[in-house]
């Protein structure tokens, strides 16, 4: 008789774990690599390993509810004629019509008006819902330039020319047929139902030198009015930013690798790209050492849930952030109310993520009329209105805490870090000691 | 007829003199001395103005034309016409690469030759090269149409959409997933149009052959993916 | 990124006038590269007579008594100061001996080119005070390359400007970004070159002068680049006799030239032509992608 | 009234979990080590902890659909007359018919075929089957030189010289008698149902310098027209693989202690030998320190999974890599179709490991005729196709995005690390910083 | 009769010689001169060759031997005739360690002394040694016959599988799992057989003892361990 | 991994061709250790005279006026350069004196072996090379060992490269792999001994000097090497008057010997034996393995 081991546990591997496994899989299946929606997905060093160091004894903090800390914020101050004056460091993050229904974009027009704050545009052009609502609106001009006209730039409050995205940098991108309805269609110049490529460089100008021409174009047809944002995927933060300065940008988006995107391959959201953390020092680095920074704004983004990520943004030297997932979650996406319809479709409330397919229960990532009728736009932007007036608040409180007047006024010298990667990272010293890991010390 | 001379007046002032123009107002002419290469000449028109430039100007010259008809008598560095709107863009001389990129309507009449790109992702714009076009032409053009009357560089229409593209000369070699398509009588009348409106003369519809796309990349399938 | 002009005379007539006109070129690039510029310039060869051109961090100290220093040494040479360059002067036959000598008596110079006619002029700063400082307007010559540079991955120093040196009477500019110059560079070092930066032109330069020496000639040398290097590029290699021009096989950097009677002209950008004499006349058109384009003396002659 | 301590809830012990109390349990029921298939379970450092910096403005990407991203690899240019010309720069790793069946190697084959890349024999020989769906099929010499014979010599496209594995670099291996079927038996010249121990040496050379002769001899058996491959399991890969080019070797194959195996104590599989990620830098630094690089190819493998894995171990210097347990994962191995049956052998999907047992539900690591039946090789061959096609549009994807037009031209250069142990393993900054831990920097 | 000298003739062209002689075709003859302990010497032999080779050779001598006749009038190095699959290798002299190696068909005649681990994992293979043999000799042999006229060494046979081990000298030790066996008549026949081929005359087989596998290793007994 | 080579002559006529001998034997071992190559000889020893074999990274420097800075530190000798060696030929009583007056005089050199007629000789390169180098051919001689090396895991060095001295007159090669030489290096460290290089074959040195200091024989010592060291090895060591050889108790390694009337030879493989006069009539063998073998003139004569 043969041999038989007694029962152990079944184990199953760390390296060949479960979603290895799947993947492997589905990639044996179909022979298309997988593209989702989301950012990424799995641990990298984030805000969550740096620690404010609050007012004691050798500091006195301000009174939480009484002493002023201002949040404002003045974007575009380097070239423009019209800057634009937020309330709040917090900004919503470029998302297409297309990826998001219209009702959507509109949501977020009114939560970020209501807020003070702005919205932009995305890969696919200027709805009439979203430029109505929204009191501050930031038109991206794209590789694929779907939807780009004159008449909303100049209707725009602000320009981002996009060169990449923190979710894929150096990566283009990809609509399937299924989301392509006629209003999408139409504004895109395409066919209806086919799958449409984005081109991962512009058309017409590669490199900073040629950049520079381009956005003395846009500001020729725009009469030297508005601010111009370059927008940067984080990966290789001190050139991007010194080169998008040396080409005349009077603001820096810069979106670490966790930045959400609408359809990316997931190999490239999980693989490419540097995590938000470790994009911010070099950017401002780079600022400082061209006498730019808080001349040439920087907005950072990629994982910004909460008033404590914005605050420990600000305080590694951004001048505010932008928020795109968040402010999903904040209109409704992923929520377990659709917890049924979630399962139907083999997932469940907070893993959801095949936004490029177009049924989203929660009417948001779709051009499904009917799943669209569930967003009620009034409603859903008074939900992100709630929720930025939270970060706000969060942020206050810990800037009060410091001691700070204004979030501006956060500094590195008030952050300690919890792990080595994360102090490395943002350069601050590991908590209770001197030692900036990398830099010597103790 | 006000003429601005670029030699001595900034640029900007040139291009604040176009846009105070408005969209309904009686057309206008400007003329412009000494471009010499410069950028964004003649750049956001947003009405009825005729623009005639005495010299070569430099990258994105009309760029996001919307109504006006501007003609450069010399050449014109990259991005020439740019995500044209509406109006007539008219290059005597030759076009740098991206000429007529992602154009949207309007015509743009170049009569010498076309650098690589031509009609990159174009849109509906309608393009009319008298001479050749280089490399990379018409890549991913959605809609619209390209007319060459001379040849053809490589990789023509690749990743094409819906544009149309003719060529009367040599085609050096065709991108992925663009072929060679049968001309049917609705393109020859659409090519007389064409001629008649960009002043071509000397040559007929039937010399022409029409490429499209094939459409095979339009959803994607694993035994395409080596053309991905 | 950078800005490129080149200029290749045909007409022997407007040779003292090389100088001048290269000079308001680059200038006109000075949007495509604030940072560092540079220019190589062919002048007419002396008989039997060679040239060094090196550089120096403090040429107070290092220029100081070069010429007695170097007759001292074996020497006999002329030395000529130009700011923080200097070019020497030597008999052709002792031309292998100066980089030896020079490192012996004055390790810190750098060695920026040499040849029968080369001069390289390089430096920090915008390319008008570049010019103006070594008195480029004056300079005289058969044909001339200058490059105008906006650093992208390396550092903005002297030895990081264009153009570098491939050899004897040899120097390349480029505009672009190589994209596997790290492995590239460490094979290089492992087949013996040194390199002054992290700069991907100077691999480009080393590449070149590698392939060079193993026997190819510069067009075979331009077209084994074509294969081996990756990323986006456009190369001005200056020869003793004329320039050649290679765009890599995607050429979205832009290139111009231009060619009259009296001369051949390559500019990045159509500006950089305007001033040149004739050039409305001039046939206008841009290089083919891949494609190794060459203009001779030698060959004209 | 005593006093009771109000309830705690149960605590485990980290070291000794559940897993180490059943393998104490199952050793002390069986007197002899736990022997098992697939690679290392636990956590170590993997290509998981790297990322590559997509190109933005300093750098131009290539357009992911269109501009050319070459993966083609040729193996083998020292000295053989016909090196070998594979598409893709994955290969199928070494696993032996008795290990596997007939159909699992023929589907591999297949696969293989389909993809333009080549499998690899095993011990246990060569069969019909394989060399017949094979177009590029590398024989494998090793220490057992079961069903070794010069005809299939010299009907393989190259020889591969096994001197280790990474799960037991330095140990032998085992065949349990279940797993020896008629043919298995005839082929191995063995009585049918015994064990079979393969030895740790080989039987007829000793050392790097009796290599060279080894390797003279298959040269001259085989004309010198085939490449001679080094097999070596990941533990001093600097000297290991300096020695394999010195003893002559064509192509040298570094396996690291996650690749899998067929049957190894698993306290070898977990304890011995070095992870993959560490193992790549110093062999390709002894191929640089040869001046060999690029001259006598690198062929990584040992936990690789997706094409960001192949990008990463190419950009860290390897010529191409192999796949073992994927493959066999991509052709129906451990799948939950068979989850009943897993559940029966008091496993589960996922976790199987039983290889040696013969008992594979997925008629893959068996010899059971009718669980054999199960697996159809010409679905299973599509399948790894379809697999190793995701792969290398994943590989290029990454490549393109960093502006390659080879995956050979990736560099580590394009990458940084998440973690100080994959920083300094892979010799690479730390994300976003220029720290080389263990090497000083900044 | 071909002479290949190789003072003065390359390794590779004597074994491409070897080499082009096809399965099936007359039986040739070669002459070996000055092989002065080259390796590799006459490997691959794929057909019906006799090879005489005049000295002494060094590692893997008619390595992978199938069907040739080689005979070696000199002592030969390691692995000679290692995976042999059949045909006849003779020395003259004597044979250093791991002779007949994995071997898996034909007779390996050895007419000094074989040194340690002759026939190891050997497979099919039939080894007569009219002198002594080493140590770990017959090492993990799976069949075949290893016939020894002097003596044999130590650790006979150890962890044997099938094959047959005869010895008419002293055993310094038996390996593990190897024990001594009872002599059959078919062992005398097959003995008589090999003395026959191996041109053996001067021994009977009554002389000798047979060795076998205990076949306690074939399936792991706890009770065993020690053995492992 | 490696290739040794030795040999021991019965018969005094063939003593001035032993270096000539040996080097073909060394040549032939070059596939098996093309790293560096090293060669003990053992000559006629002269009437109370000792001879001390020195080695130096900058023998322009250090062996300048050697002889004469030895005779003013009291140490009158006699020293012949061979490249980057020297031999001191001293009077036998003061050989105790060499190591403490060289440290003082000359603190970069390295001595390789000292008796009263070891010389030997080590380097970094081709067999061939190192054998030209030091003219090994024009040596004559009683016995010497070679050895070829394919270094493993420690560097490829001069001081790594073998033979080892271990005593006067004495010296070691070595081919296989200790593996348990970093745990008897520290134990021999602890007991006094010093090591120059990370070796495997050093330590196997150092532990037979160190075994011999406690009072054993060389048999003695390479029969209780049997027990302490672990791993693969073929130890071939020479003495004054002869050489001794032993083999691990695996005895993978290869070893070949031959004897004739006129000498014991031994070798990595019979292809180092070829060459020697009448082979073919002589008798040849593998040694035993765990065994320890013996030639001596001594008891010879």
């Amino acid at each position: 008789m043969s041999y038989h081991n007694p029962y152990t546990p079944p184990r199953k591997s760390a390296t060949f774990d479960d979603h290895t496994l799947a993947e492997i899989r589905r990639a044996a299946a179909t022979g298309i690599y997988d593209i989702r929606g989301a950012g990424t997905k799995r641990k990298v060093p984030h805000f969550d390993d740096l620690l404010f160091l609050g007012a004691s004894i050798s500091r006195y903090p301000l009174e939480g509810y009484r002493e002023k800390c201002d949040t404002s914020v003045v974007l575009g101050t380097r070239h423009a004629r019209k800057p634009i004056h937020l309330k709040i460091p917090i900004t919503i993050a470029g998302m297409s019509f297309g990826a998001l229904s219209g009702p959507a974009k509109e949501a977020l027009g009114r939560g970020a008006s209501i807020s003070g704050t702005s919205t932009t545009t995305g890969d696919g052009g200027m709805t009439d819902e979203e430029r109505g609502h929204s009191q501050t609106l930031v038109y991206q001009y794209l590789p694929s330039r779907y939807g780009m006209n004159p008449k909303d730039l100049r209707r725009a409050d602000a320009i981002e020319v996009v060169v990449g995205q923190g979710a894929k940098p150096g990566g283009g991108g990809m609509l399937l047929g299924q989301k392509i309805s006629d209003r999408v269609a139409n504004m895109r110049n395409l066919p209806k139902g086919i799958d449409q490529r984005s081109a991962c460089r512009h058309p017409d100008w590669t490199g900073p030198d040629d950049l520079e021409i381009k956005i003395l174009e846009l500001r020729e047809i725009t009469d030297w009015e508005k601010p111009i944002y370059v927008k940067v995927g984080g990966a290789r933060p001190y050139y991007d930013t010194a080169l998008a300065v040396k080409a005349g940008a009077d603001v820096v988006v810069l979106d670490g690798m966790q930045g959400g995107t609408a359809a990316t391959q997931d190999v490239f959201i999980e693989n490419v790209g540097m995590p938000t953390l470790a994009c911010i020092r070099p950017a401002v680095q780079a600022l400082q050492d061209l006498g730019m920074h808080r001349k040439v704004q920087l907005i950072v983004s990629g994982g910004i849930r909460s008033g404590a990520d914005v605050a420990k943004a600000l305080a590694l030297g951004a001048d505010a952030v932008a928020i795109g997932t968040a402010a999903l979650v904040a209109i409704g996406d992923n929520d377990p109310h659709w917890e049924e319809e979630y399962q139907k479709l083999g997932t469940t409330a907070g893993a959801y993520d095949d936004w490029h397919e177009g049924e989203d229960p929660a009417g948001i990532t779709t051009q499904d009329p009917e799943l669209m009728q569930r967003l009620d736009p009034i409603a859903a932007g008074r939900r992100l209105a709630n929720y930025l007036k939270v970060m706000t608040l969060e942020a206050q409180t810990i800037a009060r805490a410091c001691g700070k007047n204004h979030l501006h006024n956060l500094e590195p010298e008030d952050l300690c870090a919890l792990t080595m990667e994360a102090a490395a990272m943002a350069q601050v010293p590991l908590a209770g000691t001197n030692w900036y890991p990398g830099k010597g010390g103790f | 007829m006000p003429v601005i001379d670029l030699a001595t007046t900034p640029l900007r002032d040139l291009n604040k003199a176009l846009h105070s123009i408005q969209q309904g107002s009686n057309d206008v002419t400007y003329e412009i001395a000494n471009p010499r290469g410069s950028h964004a000449v003649a750049v956001g028109i947003a009405g009825p103005v005729t623009v005639e430039v005495n010299g070569s100007v430099g990258y994105y010259c009309a760029g996001m034309n919307d109504g006006g008809t501007v003609t450069v008598h010399g050449s014109a560095g990259p991005g020439v016409a740019e995500n044209m709107m509406s109006g007539t863009v008219v290059i005597e001389g030759d076009a740098s690469q991206y000429a007529g990129a992602t154009g949207r309507g309007g015509l743009l009449v170049i009569k010498g030759n076309a650098a690589s790109r031509c009609g990159i992702s174009m849109k509906g714009i309608d393009i009319v090269v008298h001479g050749n076009i280089g490399h990379m032409s018409a890549f991913m053009g959605q809609s619209g149409h390209l007319v060459v009357l001379g040849d053809a560089g490589d990789a023509l229409g690749d990743s094409l959409y819906e544009a149309k593209l003719f060529v009367r000369g040599a085609v050096k070699s065709l991108g992925a997933d663009c072929i060679e398509k049968e001309m049917r009588p609705e393109h020859l009348q659409k090519l007389a149009e064409l001629f008649e409106k960009a002043g071509v003369n000397d040559v007929r519809p039937e010399e022409f052959k029409r490429y499209g796309s094939a459409r095979k990349l339009y959803n994607f399938n694993i035994d395409n993916a080596d053309a991905y | 990124m950078c800005g490129i002009v080149g200029l290749f005379l045909k007409d022997s007539r407007l040779e003292p006038q090389l100088g001048q006109l290269l000079s308001d070129m680059l200038i006109t690039m000075t949007d495509r590269g604030p940072d560092s510029a540079g220019i190589a310039i062919y002048g007419s060869a002396a008989e039997g007579r060679a040239k060094v051109t090196i550089q120096s961090a403090k040429p107070g100290i290092d220029f100081a008594d070069l010429e007695q220093d170097l007759a001292e040494a074996g020497l006999p040479a002329r030395v000529v100061l130009k700011s923080t360059h200097a070019v020497i002067a030597i008999a052709a036959s002792r031309l292998a001996d100066v980089r030896s000598v020079l490192a012996a008596i004055r390790p810190d110079v750098r060695i920026m080119g040499s040849g029968d006619s080369v001069e390289i002029y390089k430096e920090v700063g915008l390319p008008k005070d570049v010019v103006a400082r070594f008195d480029v307007r004056a300079m005289g010559g058969s044909h001339g390359i200058g490059h105008t540079r906006m650093a992208t991955e390396s550092a903005v120093t002297t030895l990081g400007a264009h153009p570098f040196s491939t050899g004897s009477d040899q120097c390349l500019v480029h505009n672009g970004s190589l994209s596997n110059h790290n492995n590239l560079r460490r094979e290089l070092i492992r087949e013996g070159m040194t390199f002054e930066t992290q700069n991907d032109s100077e691999v480009a330069a080393a590449y070149l002068t590698a392939e060079m020496a193993k026997g190819k000639d510069l067009g075979q040398a331009l077209t084994s680049a074509l294969d081996d290097l990756d990323g986006f590029f456009t190369f001005v290699v200056g020869t003793k006799s004329g320039f050649g021009v290679v765009r890599d096989p995607i050429a979205c950097k832009p290139a111009v030239m231009a060619e009259t009677d009296r001369y051949v002209a390559f500019g990045s950008e159509y500006r950089a032509l305007v001033n040149l004499p004739g050039i409305d006349s001039a046939s206008v058109w841009e290089p083919e992608p891949a494609t190794v384009y060459f203009w001779d003396h030698q060959k004209a002659a």
